[in-house]
């Protein structure tokens, strides 16, 4: 493994140093955390609801590169794959609050919905009101309420910019946590993987493919997907997706919202390759595409592939996703 | 059955000790059926463990639990975190009451049951914690109560945690935070003089 | 080598044609080309000196990504490595000219040296009038008036930003050919690879480093550096590469700005450590750092590594980069 | 001497056979001192080329260098695209009022060095089309004329092109644009019986 860090266990705390040394008009650090926080004039002079997101480091842009007025209000950065803690996530949810309450956006990974859980406990017992919701748009994972369920991934993104839009324009908590429940429930992701990620401490890939293979419905921390089968060219792998992801709508009328987003290895050019690909077969099913996204925003380390997320959109999500943003990443 | 302080303590350190020299053997665990990092994130706690004893003594088995809780808690992160933290902070909040060995491991289990919305059978550390607790109720608590704990669940499928991704291709793999929840009550074995 | 592409040979057609299908509201492709020019309700409403840049495709944002209101008016693509031809850029040069004159940003290569002066001498030929200026930031390449020169590399967005800003603001072509230049003169880039690009058609990485070598000095198309050594610290890279680019500054009083830049294999992780490191070594150097930016700007494809680029900046060039801008990459 | 047309176009075609079948020849010639895709961009002007005879066949010997020259000028791109098409424009030019083939290359090698700012001895094509120019002048084309040029090209350290970059290191490595100059006039000398 060749990686530019220092110490493995500094690089979360060295790589939000970095991140907020190099924005400094855009997010600060929270004291003694590894959660940054909007630092921009209009934070503190006009109120809205929190909203708060967070989860393992390792897959940056996310989530302190959506911190920013009209997305999110912090971010709280865990160690490389691992849940932050409680306390962590408490400290957030107090430097965001402006006594309208915070909104969580959590990952559906148990060790998150725990963390989060108990800093929701820790939030409530300050009064703070507080309301959650769990991103699992990853269908390539059976959905069954007798498993963890599906997987929170690069959908995350698209739920974090319209939530963040409308908690600017002045939703309140409950409406909030509604209208991301519903973003939540339409919108669907599959990813690839030509090579898989390195975590720094493990130190090779956590599994091998071979020089010819590609896997099918990868999870952002390595977890094996559905099949592994021969590359294709690039309009074969966006028809295979497509064809899964699609089935997911019954109503295949009305506006469809797309995302490609490299995972951290690929680099911008495959993933232009690849969305004109869907983008072409789509309009050849006479789905309509309104608003489309391409780049690597939800990423796992140096992992190589992409994923693909469709989300069937209402006219005002379309208008939300395309609110301009000061961010790092989006 | 109620443990010292010293023992309690002692109980603790052996486990700190035996999850640090094992940390990449539980990494190489969750390599295969998680993400890789089980053995990093305890070694964490076990580090935040040891610097918490030092800085200041427990002075009673309630403080001792939760002072592991908060290490844990503070340190760990990922699902093991809040699910060992929660246990040992149940432990604690138990032993004002009742500082029996039985009881508080039964409550701890009951903690990682809430906190993980999960039970046994699940191919989690619930899988050690409940054939122990149960054993010792029926004092017949040893070693080889540990040892099918974890041959079961080797060959469960997964339906909790990372590993249940992986459905029926989790057959066959011991789970991570089943062989650390082991090491804890191997320490405990020792500590019993069994 | 495991590629998401097609074709080798419709690699960069269709890449711009993702790239304009996903932002039809900034870009559109000009006819026949694999050149693309502002499409916002802006450009034609407003007149200013034009700004085209372009190069060989592979280095993704770069160039067309920069598009869009403040900075390029138009970018354009030529094949992977390989400067594009004149045809292409003389359509490009037309589609922006509004009268006032149209300023070439050129990367010192002789290809696009060339490619871009037989443009220039087809568009003169149409009475437009043309200014170029040459990047030429990398010093790990020795300068000198018998050879190539150093070549352009990350330092090239830079320029891109301040004389795209300079454009918008109204300024004439000659002052901003002058800027431009200025700016060059003032901006110093150093690369370092951990493993080199693979080339679509080639098939493998042109160089092979081993396990725990670094190189120093590489260039964007996968030119071999100045010294193969042991991987360090990201702490020791970022003083290795300082203490080399920082002796190019006689002054070392007034502002600077500080571009981390990814290679398209590095995640920004990685480049945010070794940011935080450049940051706190010049912290300590007592080097006034006013603007800073991390991420994959100018990438060589899947090359893992960073490139750090140092400029001495007036003011208002802090300015500039600090104005807001609507493109993809920036 | 005057190529006739038929010659003429028999010349390009063989070194559009020869470069084809020696693309990746030429990308491992760039790959070890350039950026790897010398014959993959010279490829791209033959199947230009091709393409244009096919469409419209050359009528006299200034339209077929024209031909040749916008083939090269709008498909090549790099370095090799407007040097390659800088000579041929020009040797289409010059054809308009003197078709001597001696006088053809030397027109074609001053733009070459006009385009690239370069002269002979820096490790480019020119290294390769300097001594064909000078042997047909003095009417001592052949092979090894072209073999010695390839044999001193190697030994030189670039100071042109990319392959500049690497200064010493570049010595020992045949300069790929000196390859293609090589099998273009390697063409030549088939057509010219030689
Ligand atoms: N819902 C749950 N209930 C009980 N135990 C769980 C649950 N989820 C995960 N675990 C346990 O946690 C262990 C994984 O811990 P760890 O690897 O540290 O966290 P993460 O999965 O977040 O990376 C698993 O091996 C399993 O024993
Ligand atoms: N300034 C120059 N003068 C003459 N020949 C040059 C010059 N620069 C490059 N060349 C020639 O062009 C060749 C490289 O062509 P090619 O690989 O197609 O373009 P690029 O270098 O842009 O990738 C070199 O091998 C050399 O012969
Ligand atoms: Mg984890
Ligand atoms: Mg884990
Ligand atoms: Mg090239
Ligand atoms: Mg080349």
């Amino acid at each position: 493994m060749k990686k530019i860090i220092n110490k493995t266990e500094d690089i979360v705390s060295e790589m939000i140093a970095g991140l907020v040394k190099t924005n400094p008009k855009l997010v600060k650090q929270i004291e003694g955390t590894t959660a940054v926080v909007r630092n921009d004039v209009k934070f503190s002079q006009t109120k809205q609801v929190g909203v708060v997101s967070g989860g393992g480091s390792g897959h940056e842009p996310l989530h302190a590169g959506y911190v920013g007025d009209g997305m999110l209000s912090a971010a709280v950065a865990g160690e490389v794959f691992t849940s932050p803690t409680p306390d962590q996530i408490y400290e957030a949810i107090k430097a965001v609050d402006q006594g309208l309450g915070v909104l969580l956006i959590v990952k559906n990974y148990s060790g998150d919905v725990m963390n989060f859980d108990m800093a929701k406990e820790m939030a409530e017992a300050d009064d703070i009101k507080i309301e959650t919701i769990v991103v699992d748009d990853d269908i390539s994972v059976e959905n069954s309420e007798f498993t963890q369920g599906k997987r929170g991934v690069a959908g995350t993104v698209l739920v974090e910019k319209i939530v963040g839009a409308a908690a600017r324009s002045g939703m309140n908590l409950a409406d909030l946590a509604a209208l991301g429940q519903k973003v939540i429930d339409n919108t669907k992701t599959i990813g690839i993987a030509l090579q898989a990620a390195t975590v720094p401490a493990v130190g090779h890939p956590s599994f091998e493919l071979k020089d010819d293979e590609v896997e099918y419905g990868i999870g952002i921390h390595n977890e094996r997907g559905y099949s592994v089968e021969k590359i294709k060219p690039s309009k074969e792998l966006a028809h295979q997706l497509i064809e899964k992801i699609i089935q997911e709508f019954s109503d295949q009328t009305g506006k469809f919202v797309v995302l490609v987003n490299g995972m951290g290895g690929t680099p911008l050019m495959e993933q232009y390759i690849f969305a004109n690909d869907v983008l072409n077969e789509l309009a050849d099913k006479k789905i309509q595409v309104a608003f489309s996204k391409v780049g690597n925003k939800v990423t796992s380390l140096d992992m190589q592939g992409v994923s693909l997320t469709i989300m069937k959109a209402e006219d005002s999500w379309i208008d939300m996703l395309e609110e301009p943003v000061n961010t790092i990443g989006w | 059955m109620e443990l010292s302080l010293a023992d309690t303590k002692k109980w603790i350190e052996l486990f700190v000790q035996k999850v640090e020299s094992e940390k990449s053997q539980l990494n190489e665990l969750d390599t295969a059926i998680g993400d890789g990092d089980h053995g990093t994130n305890m070694d964490r706690g076990m580090k935040a463990i040891t610097d918490a004893f030092s800085k200041k003594e427990p002075e009673d088995i309630v403080s001792l639990h939760k002072t592991v809780a908060f290490a844990l808690i503070q340190k760990v992160g990922g699902a093991s975190g809040p699910l060992y933290g929660t246990a040992f902070l149940d432990m604690s909040k138990k032993a004002k009451d009742d500082a029996d060995l039985t009881t508080l491991i039964q409550t701890g289990l009951a903690g990682l049951k809430r906190r993980g919305q999960s039970d046994v059978g699940m191919k989690t550390m619930i899988d050690v914690w409940e054939p122990v607790a149960n054993a010792l109720k029926a004092d017949e608590f040893n070693q080889s109560v540990i040892d099918e704990a974890l041959t079961s669940n080797k060959a469960l499928v997964a339906t909790k945690g990372r590993a249940s991704y992986l459905e029926e291709k989790s057959k066959g793999h011991l789970d991570p935070g089943a062989q650390s929840s082991a090491y804890l009550f191997e320490a405990l074995l020792t500590v019993l003089g069994a």
